[in-house]
């Protein structure tokens, strides 16, 4: 199996992304479509070109909230994780939580978020790490639950402490879970630090993406979403590349 | 970086180290509303005055509670935010009002033929869905006389009024004179518009304002004081001079589409004052009249005390 | 000899889909130290249940279990312990799953003798293959070593060469009563053939059907060491037919 | 095993958000936070009296939302995963296109949605549907090919049909994978639908927030976030409580 | 008689680690109509991979193989083939395990048959279980069943009574005896016990190591039905004798 696991052969896909930004061309140019209604990709491409700098100053401001956030989220989520599975209050403690803190809109608690953190890098993780965090703890605490029983009690009776079980069994055994769950944050994180700066901030792809939406530039706008997107991807496939690297035994049976 | 850096002063004096850590928080996307505070900034007007003040740009959501907490000392908001932050008993103060007479009104595309609220009836009002907002519609359809139950209200949510109007989901929408509505022209696009202003007193209420919080007018007035000598002075100067106003604008907010801030600049300049003896002016019977208003139609509980809503007293201190 | 194992009266019954399931009823067993002890019995008949409560998997269970003359409720006795299953990790390969007994506790400096017994065990040039890519005589192989890398002296054996050819398993046979006499072990070995119980044990224990107790209990006089020419001596073709009485 | 697999003890639970609920009483009391900063739990549940009919009628509709969105996803998702497991070249083709589903703020591209789709019920399944299928679909393809091979082989020799090795061996297979991003799914399905509003609506409890919020009203805007939180775990808990239905097996090895 | 099978020059190398192993080199087996066919040979030699090849599950090999005549490549011929492992799913219980086969032809009608075999099998009582509550031979009785139940005419059977004590193995040799006359199977059948090879056989192939090829070909020339009596033959005891000479 030489194959990407699950993301399929990436010839495929760029050929399937090009055919796509091309109908959509042909499309906007043959139906006229206006650009404040849809920009055609070339227009979006354009906006590349003449708003360069800025969207690379805004990408880097964006960039780093994203690895922050996603390195602390990731963090966050296989402490909860350990703890949520190796004890069982804690677990019925916290799970509530966990899901309140989905549950509540982001974009109106922001003000409030900078009412308690202030302005700044913290609150703008908080909202990044709330994003992210989710989908690793849920499935990483699935899959620290679904290993096989026998091989935990022959691990007992090796004397393995509980570490070396989590360790040597649970732990391998939660991989394809923990990685579905890491793929899922990896498409919401540059989302998540967008969102993050709804907390109030300087620059960053969300400010700029506010900006020529507000001016009107839909061009802009779809440019920065372009942007978006292509991290999004970028870190997607980074997290597909080291689950290869991990999942290598699955090869067969 | 762009906004990182700290400002250039013309005037020699750098910012940073020494100075006074100042937050002000925009009500939305920077436009030329905020004209007045980026020259403030760039010019070195706050500098001056020994502040170094960050312009934070808000998420979707208002900021008001950013100022009442303090957590920014200034803000932009605007009279209804100003009276339903008081009523539910957030501090909130207005210092002054940024544009005399309030800029927005009912636009549409011409060939809808709409041109008085009377026109309004059995036509599609696209609006974000708030119900003061569709009293108010009804209200200036009432006052021409029609039947306010005809005009057909649609919620577009955060569709903007050009694209909803040309896919033809809405026929008409508030929108703002100096923004929306240069746009449109700038596009090609041309409209009938109504000036809401003109329409009716009640609804010619001040937005934007600056505000602060009581607070700081109480326990640190110098500061209020600093803060809007400089930020006065940057309006006078967006008065006097909108073009190179709007490059300072533009410098801090290059995002903006360039075309739209400087018509928008230049169609501000005369507004910013106006008919006022002095910028930033504000009447207690505009505070009152509307507020009146509200709480006739039931969106405030109880009337406020407009006169500690808004000062006066921290404007043309600078003579 | 000192006794190592003692199982007085052990019950046991499994609650499963509201019906209950009785396996085993005062079961008597007693192991002596270093000696080589066979069950047999009946498919399903709760050989293995008996293994699993004695290594501490099953805590349900009624009766008393001594091992070195403790409750085995109180000790936390390490048996070497090989269960029928090969449970082999199928993310390691095979050198690391021989080796987890000693990654877990922390021996790391065996690697010679680790290194021979996978030679003799006829594993060589298979270390870096996973489980999935070798053969199953060769998984229970790797099971076996494994269970002996547990470094414990009584060791639990729940069919261990059952997927074994006959040359590969006199091979093995050899090697665990070399083991026996050389590390002292004690040995309770569970097996489907008569033969190899008879050849190994100094006592086989036949269990009946579910619920399962002892029918017979059958001492071997053959001495220490043996050697393959007992196997058709007289003796033991009626150790073999009394066994194979027993059973029927 | 008689506890709930993944939730913990419900009792506990329950008490943890209780206690959470006391202890925010009495730091707003003690502390004499500001209502507009954040409402006490009291003040909240003022609310829920005062503005309860109100906050009924925008339920029932974000309810609907919710349940129509979430189900209409579940199908969206179900058959993506089908596609993109039985056809390498679908999956080649479509996994950049779900990512990128995923990496374009909802919030930029709901009035686009609006002037594409018009307003009225359309777009809004269309928003709900966008953020619900995405964690499904992703686990379920993860799920879908992380069965014993093994298996397949035995069933391939029986001959049989792709249909017969998907229902027999892959579906069950992936259960455990499927439910964690039906978990997932469900604690943003009803977010999804407050979002789904963005796209111009007359009730529902987005609309109920955003305006409580522009008039300053935090408490109602706090009552109405407890709702949809109330919502979302009703809806987790359902799925939790399915899934205990169909794993049961899982109990012993 | 009709030949089922025919492997002629059968190779394979499983490419793994950048390093290729040679499992089996020009191998050539024949199977005639209605005959039982065993294969013995070492541990790892490579019997399971035949099995596999010839089910279809390895398709990367060199050689002929014809089934009914027809080339294996081409056919799609279904096989009632019982690996190694017991390979139970763990989410069916023991009955829709059973039944699995049954399920898949869209058969549904044979459920008294399928209910008296369970009987026979010694299952009864632990239909609603799931495998993992049930013990290895019990397994291994299910797997059994559930190969007789995919009704081909070849049956190929892989270690099939590996984990059963010697009562219920002579159970089941007796109902798989029965099964090939009564049903007119053929059988290729692996088995380590060599005693079980000749009782059932009417060929042996004994397979050399790793790369395997047949060393040896030996006709069991004992009539059918058989009975347990030809155990004790002395040309029983020669047969027994060739093969072991064979296999060291
Ligand atoms: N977890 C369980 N739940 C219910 N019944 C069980 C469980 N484990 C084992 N049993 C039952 O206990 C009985 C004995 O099982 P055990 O595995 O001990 O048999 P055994 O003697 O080892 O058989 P074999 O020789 O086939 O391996 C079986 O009937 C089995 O169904
Ligand atoms: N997928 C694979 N990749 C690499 N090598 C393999 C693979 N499958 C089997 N082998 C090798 O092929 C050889 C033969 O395996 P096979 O399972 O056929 O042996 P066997 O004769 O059935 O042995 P046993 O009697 O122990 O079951 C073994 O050495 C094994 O390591
Ligand atoms: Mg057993
Ligand atoms: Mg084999």
């Amino acid at each position: 199996m030489k194959r990407f696991r699950n993301i399929g052969n990436p010839l495929y896909s760029s050929i399937a992304v090009v055919v796509f930004i091309i109908i959509w061309e042909i499309f906007t140019r043959a139906r006229d479509i206006k650009e404040y209604i849809l920009p055609a990709p070339s227009a979006i491409l354009n906006e590349f070109i003449t708003s360069g700098d800025l969207l690379l100053h805004h990408s880097m401001v964006t960039i780093t909230e994203t690895v922050l956030g996603f390195i602390l989220g990731l963090v966050f989520a296989i402490l909860l994780s350990l703890l949520m599975s190796s004890f069982k209050l804690f677990r019925s403690i916290f799970y509530p939580f966990m899901i309140l803190s989905q549950t509540v809109p982001i974009i109106v608690i922001a003000p409030l978020i900078t009412v308690w953190f202030g302005i700044g890098l913290i609150p703008k993780l908080i909202v990044c790490v709330l994003v992210v965090f989710f989908p690793i703890a849920l499935n990483l605490t699935e899959g620290l639950s679904s290993y096989d029983k026998d091989l935990e009690e022959l691990l007992m009776c090796m004397n393995a402490s509980k570490l070396q079980i989590f360790m040597k069994l649970k732990l391998p055994s939660a991989l394809v879970h923990f990685f579905s769950g890491l793929k899922i944050a990896a498409a919401y994180a540059v989302m998540g630090a967008i969102m993050s700066e709804w907390t109030g901030a300087e620059s960053g792809l969300g400010i700029f993406l506010t900006r020529s939406m507000k001016s009107f530039r839909t061009a802009a706008m779809f440019a920065d979403i372009a942007i978006i997107s292509i991290f999004s991807i970028l870190l997607f496939l980074l997290i597909s590349l080291i689950e290869k690297k991990f999942i290598k035994w699955n090869v067969k049976g | 970086g762009i906004e990182n850096t700290p400002s250039p002063s013309p005037d020699g004096t750098s910012s940073g180290a020494g100075k006074q850590k100042i937050n002000f928080v925009l009500d939305w996307v920077p436009n030329t509303n905020h004209t007045g505070i980026y020259v403030a900034k760039i010019k070195g007007y706050f500098s001056e005055e020994g502040l170094d003040v960050d312009i934070i740009q808000p998420g979707e959501s208002s900021a008001d509670q950013l100022v009442a907490s303090n957590t920014a000392q200034f803000g932009i908001s605007y009279q209804e935010g100003v009276t339903f932050a008081r009523s539910s008993g957030a501090p909130l103060v207005s210092l002054a009002a940024v544009i005399q007479h309030n800029t927005s009104g009912f636009g549409s595309f011409k060939d809808k033929g709409i041109v008085s609220p009377m026109d309004f009836e059995g036509k599609k009002y696209g609006g974000w869905g708030s119900e003061v907002e569709a009293a108010m519609v009804k209200q200036v359809v009432r006052d021409a006389g029609g039947d306010p139950d005809k005009v057909q209200i649609l919620t577009t949510g955060t569709a903007d009024f050009l694209q909803a109007s040309e896919t033809g989901q809405i026929d008409f929408a508030w929108i703002f004179e100096g923004w929306d509505y240069i746009n449109a022209t700038n596009k090609g696009v041309e409209l009938n518009y109504i000036d809401l202003g003109k329409l009716s007193d009640v609804f010619d209420y001040y937005t934007p304002v600056i505000v602060t919080n009581e607070d700081n007018i109480n326990n640190n007035p110098e500061l209020v004081q600093k803060f809007m000598r400089a930020a006065e002075k940057g309006y006078r100067f967006a008065i006097e001079n909108p073009d190179e106003a709007a490059e300072c604008l533009l410098q801090l907010a290059p995002e903006l589409d360039r075309e739209l801030v400087i018509k928008s600049q230049q169609f501000l300049a005369s507004k910013y004052q106006d008919d006022a003896p002095y910028w930033g002016m504000q009447k207690k019977e505009v505070w009152e009249r509307y507020m009146n208003w509200l709480y006739e139609n039931k969106f405030i509980d109880a009337p406020i005390d407009v006169e500690k809503a808004f000062t006066n007293d921290f404007l043309q201190t600078a003579k | 000899m000192r006794t190592k194992i003692k199982i007085e009266n052990l019950s046991k019954t499994f609650k499963a889909k509201k019906k209950s399931l009785e396996v085993l009823k005062n079961l008597n067993i007693e192991l002596y130290e270093n000696q080589f002890v066979s069950l047999i019995g009946p498919s399903g008949c709760g050989k293995s249940t008996i293994l699993r409560i004695l290594a501490g998997l099953e805590k349900d269970f009624s009766g008393d279990i001594t091992v070195n003359g403790e409750s085995i409720k109180a000790s936390s006795f390490q048996f070497g312990y090989m269960p029928q299953k090969d449970l082999l990790m199928p993310w390691r390969t095979v050198y690391k799953n021989i080796i987890l007994p000693l990654e877990i506790n922390g021996t790391q400096d065996r690697k010679l003798e680790v290194e021979n017994l996978i030679k003799e065990f006829g594993l060589q040039g298979f270390e870096n293959f996973y489980p999935g890519e070798i053969s199953g005589g060769m998984k229970q192989r790797a099971g076996i070593l494994r269970t002996f890398l547990m470094d414990s002296d009584i060791m639990l054996l729940d069919e261990p060469f059952g997927a074994l050819d006959a040359i590969t398993r006199i091979k093995m046979q050899e090697w665990l009563l070399k083991v026996l006499i050389e590390h002292k072990k004690t040995v309770l070995f569970i097996t489907h053939d008569i033969e190899e119980a008879v050849f190994l044990s100094d006592r086989v224990y036949v269990l009946s059907d579910r619920p399962a107790h002892v029918i017979k209990t059958l001492d071997i006089g053959f001495p220490r060491p043996r050697n393959r020419e007992m196997l058709s001596s007289r003796e033991f073709l009626e150790y073999k037919d009394i066994l194979l009485k027993a059973l029927l």
